[in-house]
């Protein structure tokens, strides 16, 4: 068995196939890691015909900080905190799917009102996330206006996660056990203000991008991944949902207090930016629908069950859960000896890592413009990718 | 008809170079003296406008944004242009190793040139015009399609693949673009029987072009304003330096000094777009004017013309901002598409039209 | 003491009556530049949110600083305000986009990671333990990621410090040491002092004022 | 939030004191023992799960996973792995359509890495784990980028941060790291001069 690795340079060395009639040359241009529309350090390579892309190779590492293996030497409690700055725009998500992997292999059961508090926040984020996606889907595709539309709004619900955790981003709210804190009295009079000012936002909004015609003719039928590749691919979120898999962990496996609430899956049928795009704007109405049948009811109790405990030894083998953050389907997996603190090994199946790669399927014989329409409605996190 | 016109005319056009050369025989010293100032008016004119309007366009901006825009430097931020020149001026001036020296150096000055040849030729109020051709409609075509030649050439010189595309992208667009815009400004002429810019003025004396010609003037002007947009390579058709695509586009080797030419140049563009579209349909410095309604007539003929220019322009001007804040970018061959597919035909449609109505006589208000 | 002083130290001798008008053109510069700061669109991780936050939301509005213009090409930028974590990929990256920007030009680093590494510290292989250590920062904004306000204070800093005439690398001096373009009677200590003079001056803060001001909130 | 809060409040307090002992591990299960949930109980008795079983059942090359797991897992050698996993993917009872997950673990006492092979079925929406194992010191073992294509880029991880080399893969490359880089950072034995490594459990004493 002889194994051939190659380097990126001899992966760009390809040279041109000479069967184009016009005897046009390909070339490869570097794209990243500083551009303004690979949202941080991505670095995509593009073999370029004129403007037509005829591959696209991502390239990353630019942010990879190694938090696989600073997690080997942390403690399950300390490693929540690494989590929230991989994808930071579902920081509370990805603490809770920790949380979420510690409490099922020490057979915990919370009480409902820190499922409460922790669904309310995930809905929150997953909003304020979507806002940010669909702000910066504006500005990659030319229009500056709806970005700053799409902040405005974001920063509502930021300050109600600052006057409760006292964070803005970087959230480390959602601990193994519990919650950090209970949540500020004003919390529940917030989040219905913020539901009235938003939803009707939300129909504005689309009034402004979703009603134009030019956004139309950018994102319809572009991009678009069939079911089956989606699946091969491995995407997961509105991704592939956008493909029409209807795979939403809140549905299908619900954790949290999703079990208890009534909301639809959002599902497209093409698989195309524009369908990505719908999907994002309904799961904020529906991610909506959630808090509001969750804010009036939540249950009395306590916010951790019991003191931080000084120690999280898991039981010896493999521990995995997984759950659906605002990009997609989030595992934790982690392997532990019984016996330390530490993890023997700790792998984020991250969401992002897996949808990036479909960026090449879908940009194959597109234009320039099309590849930055496909990677604004990934809506990739950079360090989530490379963690 | 067009003598009629001119011999009713209330206003005497007189050019800067008419007076030059009207002072040439009596007195020489006072012909340079004119000269001088057509060229240094033109070039502090040139300045301050473009800092004008990037202040202009920035607190468009951020009034359209829910912000405020600059605030900061004098009331408002009003000096921040200046601000913003003086740092421009002293910033370091880099040429790429690789490039391609003298081009990289020629580029924005052709860029600049095109912009101050075709600034002469636009009348503001009857006395103030440099020079007024008779070709007038033929030279800024002329003119505009130099400006370009900037574009390309500061995308080849860069050396860089970003650059070239951006230039690719600039000189596909302005070639298919400019078809679209001459036979718009055809059917002025057509309407107006002149290429000479301060007689289409003249001709709307009872009425500006854009109802005296009724539905072929307004589909005139839609075509002309979108696709003069695109010439400009302003959003929705920024494709030459788009910033989430291409970077920078053409200029993305160029700072300092080099790039506020280009800056300057993409924003006096801008007023020069606007100006002939004001200048065209709108009636350029004259007053609003219902034929056969005299009183009315005199009335408006107390506003001066040079006000009446300002207000059209500015009118045109913020309606290509407020375009711009709010569409976002088209793809290459969907531009191409809207050019060769709609545009074209319809531009030529408009044009079988005007002749009919220039046959027939079919105006309103058809004057004496 | 900038471009001028260093291409043409010569004129400030020969001045009658001292170099006045020399030293007010200078002033005239570094505020312009003080207040036409752009900065380049590079962020790497979370603090490139905040960020976005500050430069784009209409709440915070950069604007307002004169500094909104976020150039793509490091060509055109003066500032380069590094918000995230640097590895050891990136760093040779992050090298080259300081040496391709045009002469006056800033960093500001922000956040823990970019300061010292952050929580990427110990048992990283890959993390870079500040971005000084890649290229001359003039302003750190602590905190992970701070709070759009106190980029704004960053941004507040490097405008007064290139007021002052006094940044990390001295403006225009690229290929001279900093202060052969010294005037004769002036020593690198006496600005050192004045320089601490001014900073001790702006840095009191009446403590008991601000304290009358603030209310806590009681509920928590 | 409005009459429970005050004896639940009080309630709980007793347990609350107890941890803090050494021995005691973390997040004490509620005051009223809720059962445990159905799948958790079943990893407790050492008979494996019911989809560990029929899978073993269906494909002669698998067995049981030895080793403790949460989830349903078999284990096969590694010259049966490309069989086994076209046999999960292409068999309608299972229809392991998605390769959720890759990853690798270090044995290094054992001297042997363990490839894991996530699998998820969107039809039973069922999740199986496949494990095997390679020798750390000839760690080669063939793709199964042709089976689903977002292997191609997992294996890249897998062989950029273990240095496990995958027969036949398109294009084996690093995916993380420069293509210079010298050595596998998650091996456990993996030096560096330029880590800065800290014994947190000597700090913590």
């Amino acid at each position: 068995m002889a194994v051939k690795i190659s380097t990126l340079e001899e992966r760009i060395s390809v040279p041109a196939e000479g069967d184009n009639p016009l005897n046009t040359q390909e070339y490869f241009i570097n794209m990243g890691p500083q551009h303004p529309a690979t949202h941080g350090v991505l670095r995509l390579m593009l073999k370029l015909d004129g403007e037509t892309v005829r591959e696209v190779i991502p390239v990353l590492g630019y942010i990879h900080r190694g938090i696989e293996k600073i997690g080997e030497h942390q403690t399950y409690r300390q490693f929540v905190h690494l989590t929230d700055r991989c994808d930071y725009l579902s920081a509370m998500m990805n603490n809770w799917a920790v949380s979420l992997m510690v409490e099922k292999a020490m057979q915990t059961q919370l009480n409902d009102r820190i499922e409460y508090i922790r669904t309310i926040m995930a809905e929150l984020e997953r909003i304020q996330s979507h806002m940010l996606w669909w702000g910066v889907l504006g500005m990659d595709l030319g229009a500056f206006t709806p970005f700053l539309y799409g902040f405005r709004d974001r920063e509502m619900i930021t300050d109600i996660f600052e006057e409760t955790i006292g964070c803005r981003l970087t959230m480390n709210y959602i601990q193994p056990g519990g919650l950090m804190d209970d949540i500020h009295p004003n919390f529940v009079k917030r989040v219905k203000d913020v539901i009235a000012y938003a939803k009707p936002k939300i129909d504005e909004y689309e009034e402004l991008l979703s009603g134009n015609v030019i956004i139309q003719e950018r994102l319809r039928n572009v991009g678009t991944i069939t079911a089956e590749q989606a699946t091969s691919l491995g995407v997961t979120g509105p991704v592939l949902r956008a493909s029409g898999v209807a795979l939403d962990l809140r549905r299908v496996a619900p954790y949290g207090a999703y079990g208890q609430v009534d909301f639809e899956v959002a599902v497209g049928s093409v698989g195309d930016c524009w369908d990505r795009y719908w999907v994002r704007v309904e799961e904020i109405r529906q991610s909506f629908r959630i808090i509001e049948q969750l804010i009036d009811n939540i249950p009395a109790g306590k916010t951790m069950l019991s003191k931080p405990a000084k120690k999280i030894i898991l039981p010896e083998g493999s521990h995995y859960a997984q759950l659906e953050t605002a990009r997609g389907i989030l595992g934790i997996y982690a392997v532990s000896d019984g016996k330390s603190e530490n993890p023997v090994r700790i792998h984020m199946r991250s969401p992002n890592y897996h949808n990036v790669w479909s960026v090449d399927a879908m940009t194959r014989n597109a234009r320039i413009g099309d590849l930055v329409a496909n990677i604004s409605s990934l809506d990739i996190v950079v360090p989530d990718i490379d963690r | 008809m067009l003598e009629n016109l001119l011999t009713h005319s209330a206003f005497e056009i007189l050019t800067l170079s008419d007076r030059a050369a009207q002072a040439l025989a009596e007195n020489p010293w006072e012909a340079a003296g004119y000269t001088l100032l057509a060229l240094g008016g033109t070039g502090a004119f040139l300045s301050l406008l473009g800092m004008a309007l990037i202040y202009v366009e920035r607190k468009v901006a951020a009034h359209f944004q829910c912000r405020l825009g600059p605030m900061r430097v004098g009331w408002h931020g009003m000096l921040q242009s200046i601000a913003d020149a003086l740092k421009l001026l002293q910033k370091e001036d880099i040429i790429p190793e690789k490039a391609d020296k003298l081009l990289f150096f020629l580029a924005p000055v052709f860029s600049i040139i095109a912009t101050v040849l075709a600034l002469i030729i636009i009348p503001m109020s009857p006395s103030l015009q440099v020079v007024d051709l008779n070709i007038g409609v033929i030279f800024i075509s002329a003119v505009g399609g130099f400006g370009v030649l900037g574009i390309l050439l500061a995308g080849w010189s860069s050396n860089n693949k970003w650059s070239l595309l951006g230039a690719m992208r600039a000189g596909a667009q302005f070639i298919s673009y400019e078809i679209s815009v001459t036979l718009s400004l055809l059917v002025i002429t057509l309407l107006a029987g002149s290429l000479q810019l301060s007689e289409i003025v003249q001709s709307q004396q009872d009425g500006w072009w854009i109802w005296r010609g009724h539905i072929v003037g307004v589909v005139a002007f839609f075509v002309f304003i979108i696709s003069s947009t695109a010439e400009l390579n302003r959003p929705p058709f920024d494709l030459p330096e788009a910033e989430s695509e291409l970077t920078g586009g053409f200029h993305t080797e160029y700072s300092g000094l080099r790039f506020s030419f280009f800056f300057l140049a993409e924003f006096i563009n801008m007023f020069i777009a606007s100006a002939l579209g004001a200048t065209l349909f709108f009636g350029g410095w004259m007053p609003f004017h219902i034929g056969g309604f005299e009183t009315f007539n005199s009335i408006m003929d107390l506003i001066p013309p040079g006000l009446w220019f300002a207000g059209k322009t500015a009118f045109i001007v913020f309606l290509m901002m407020w375009v711009r804040w709010t569409f976002p970018r088209l793809r290459v061959d969907q531009l191409m598409r809207l050019e060769w597919k709609f545009l074209l035909p319809v531009g030529f449609i408009n044009l079988f039209a005007a002749a009919t109505i220039v046959l027939t006589k079919l105006y309103f208000f058809p004057g004496q | 003491m900038g471009l001028i002083t260093e291409k043409f130290p010569e004129h400030i001798e020969k001045m009658p009556g001292g170099s006045f008008m020399l030293t007010r053109m200078d002033q005239v510069m570094n505020l312009a530049r003080s207040n036409s700061l752009w900065p380049l669109t590079f962020g790497t991780s979370c603090c490139a949110i905040e960020m976005m936050m500050a430069t784009g939301a209409s709440r915070h509005d950069i604007a307002r600083f004169g500094a909104e213009v976020a150039r793509p090409s490091p060509r055109q930028a003066d500032l380069i305000i590094i918000a995230g974590t640097i590895v050891k990929r990136m760093a040779p990256r992050l090298r080259t986009l300081y040496e391709q920007m045009a002469e006056p030009r800033y960093v500001i680093a922000t956040g823990a990671c970019t300061i010292s590494g952050g929580p990427f510290i110990y048992n990283s292989y890959t993390t870079i333990r500040g971005a000084d250590e890649i290229i001359p920062v003039d302003v750190y904004v602590p905190g992970c990621p701070p709070r759009p306000e106190g980029l704004f204070y960053g941004l507040l800093t490097l405008q007064r410090m290139i007021k002052e005439g006094e940044t990390v690398r001295k403006p225009g001096i690229r290929k001279k040491p900093v202060f052969s373009a010294l005037p004769p009677d002036i020593s690198m200590k006496e600005i050192e002092e004045q320089m601490k003079a001014v900073l001790e001056k702006d840095s009191e803060v009446d403590v008991e004022k601000t304290r009358k001001g603030l209310t806590w909130p009681t509920g928590i | 939030m409005t009459e429970k809060s005050p004896q639940d409040n009080k309630h709980p307090e007793k347990p609350a004191q107890q941890p803090s002992t050494p021995e005691s591990s973390a997040p004490k299960p509620t005051p009223p023992p809720a059962p445990a949930k159905p799948e958790e109980q079943v990893e407790k008795p050492p008979q494996p799960p019911e989809l560990t079983l029929k899978v073993c059942a269906a494909i002669s090359e698998c067995k049981p996973y030895s080793a403790a797991s949460d989830c349903p897992t078999v284990e096969v050698i590694p010259e049966n792995l490309v069989k086994v996993l076209t046999a999960l993917r292409d068999n309608q009872d299972f229809a392991f359509s998605m390769l959720m997950d890759h990853t690798a673990v270090d044995r290094i006492e054992d001297g042997k890495f363990e490839l894991v092979y996530r699998l998820y079925s969107l039809t039973t929406l069922s999740m199986l784990l496949v494990s095997t194992k390679i020798p750390r010191d000839k760690p080669i073992i063939p793709t199964v980028s042709h089976l689903w294509d977002i292997a191609e880029w997992q294996e890249r991880e897998v062989y950029d941060l273990f240095g496990v080399l995958y027969d036949n893969h398109p294009d084996l490359r690093r995916v993380f790291l420069e293509d210079d880089w010298v050595g596998f950072p998650l091996r456990k034995d993996y030096k560096d001069d330029f880590m800065l490594t800290l014994d947190i459990d000597s700090l913590r004493e």
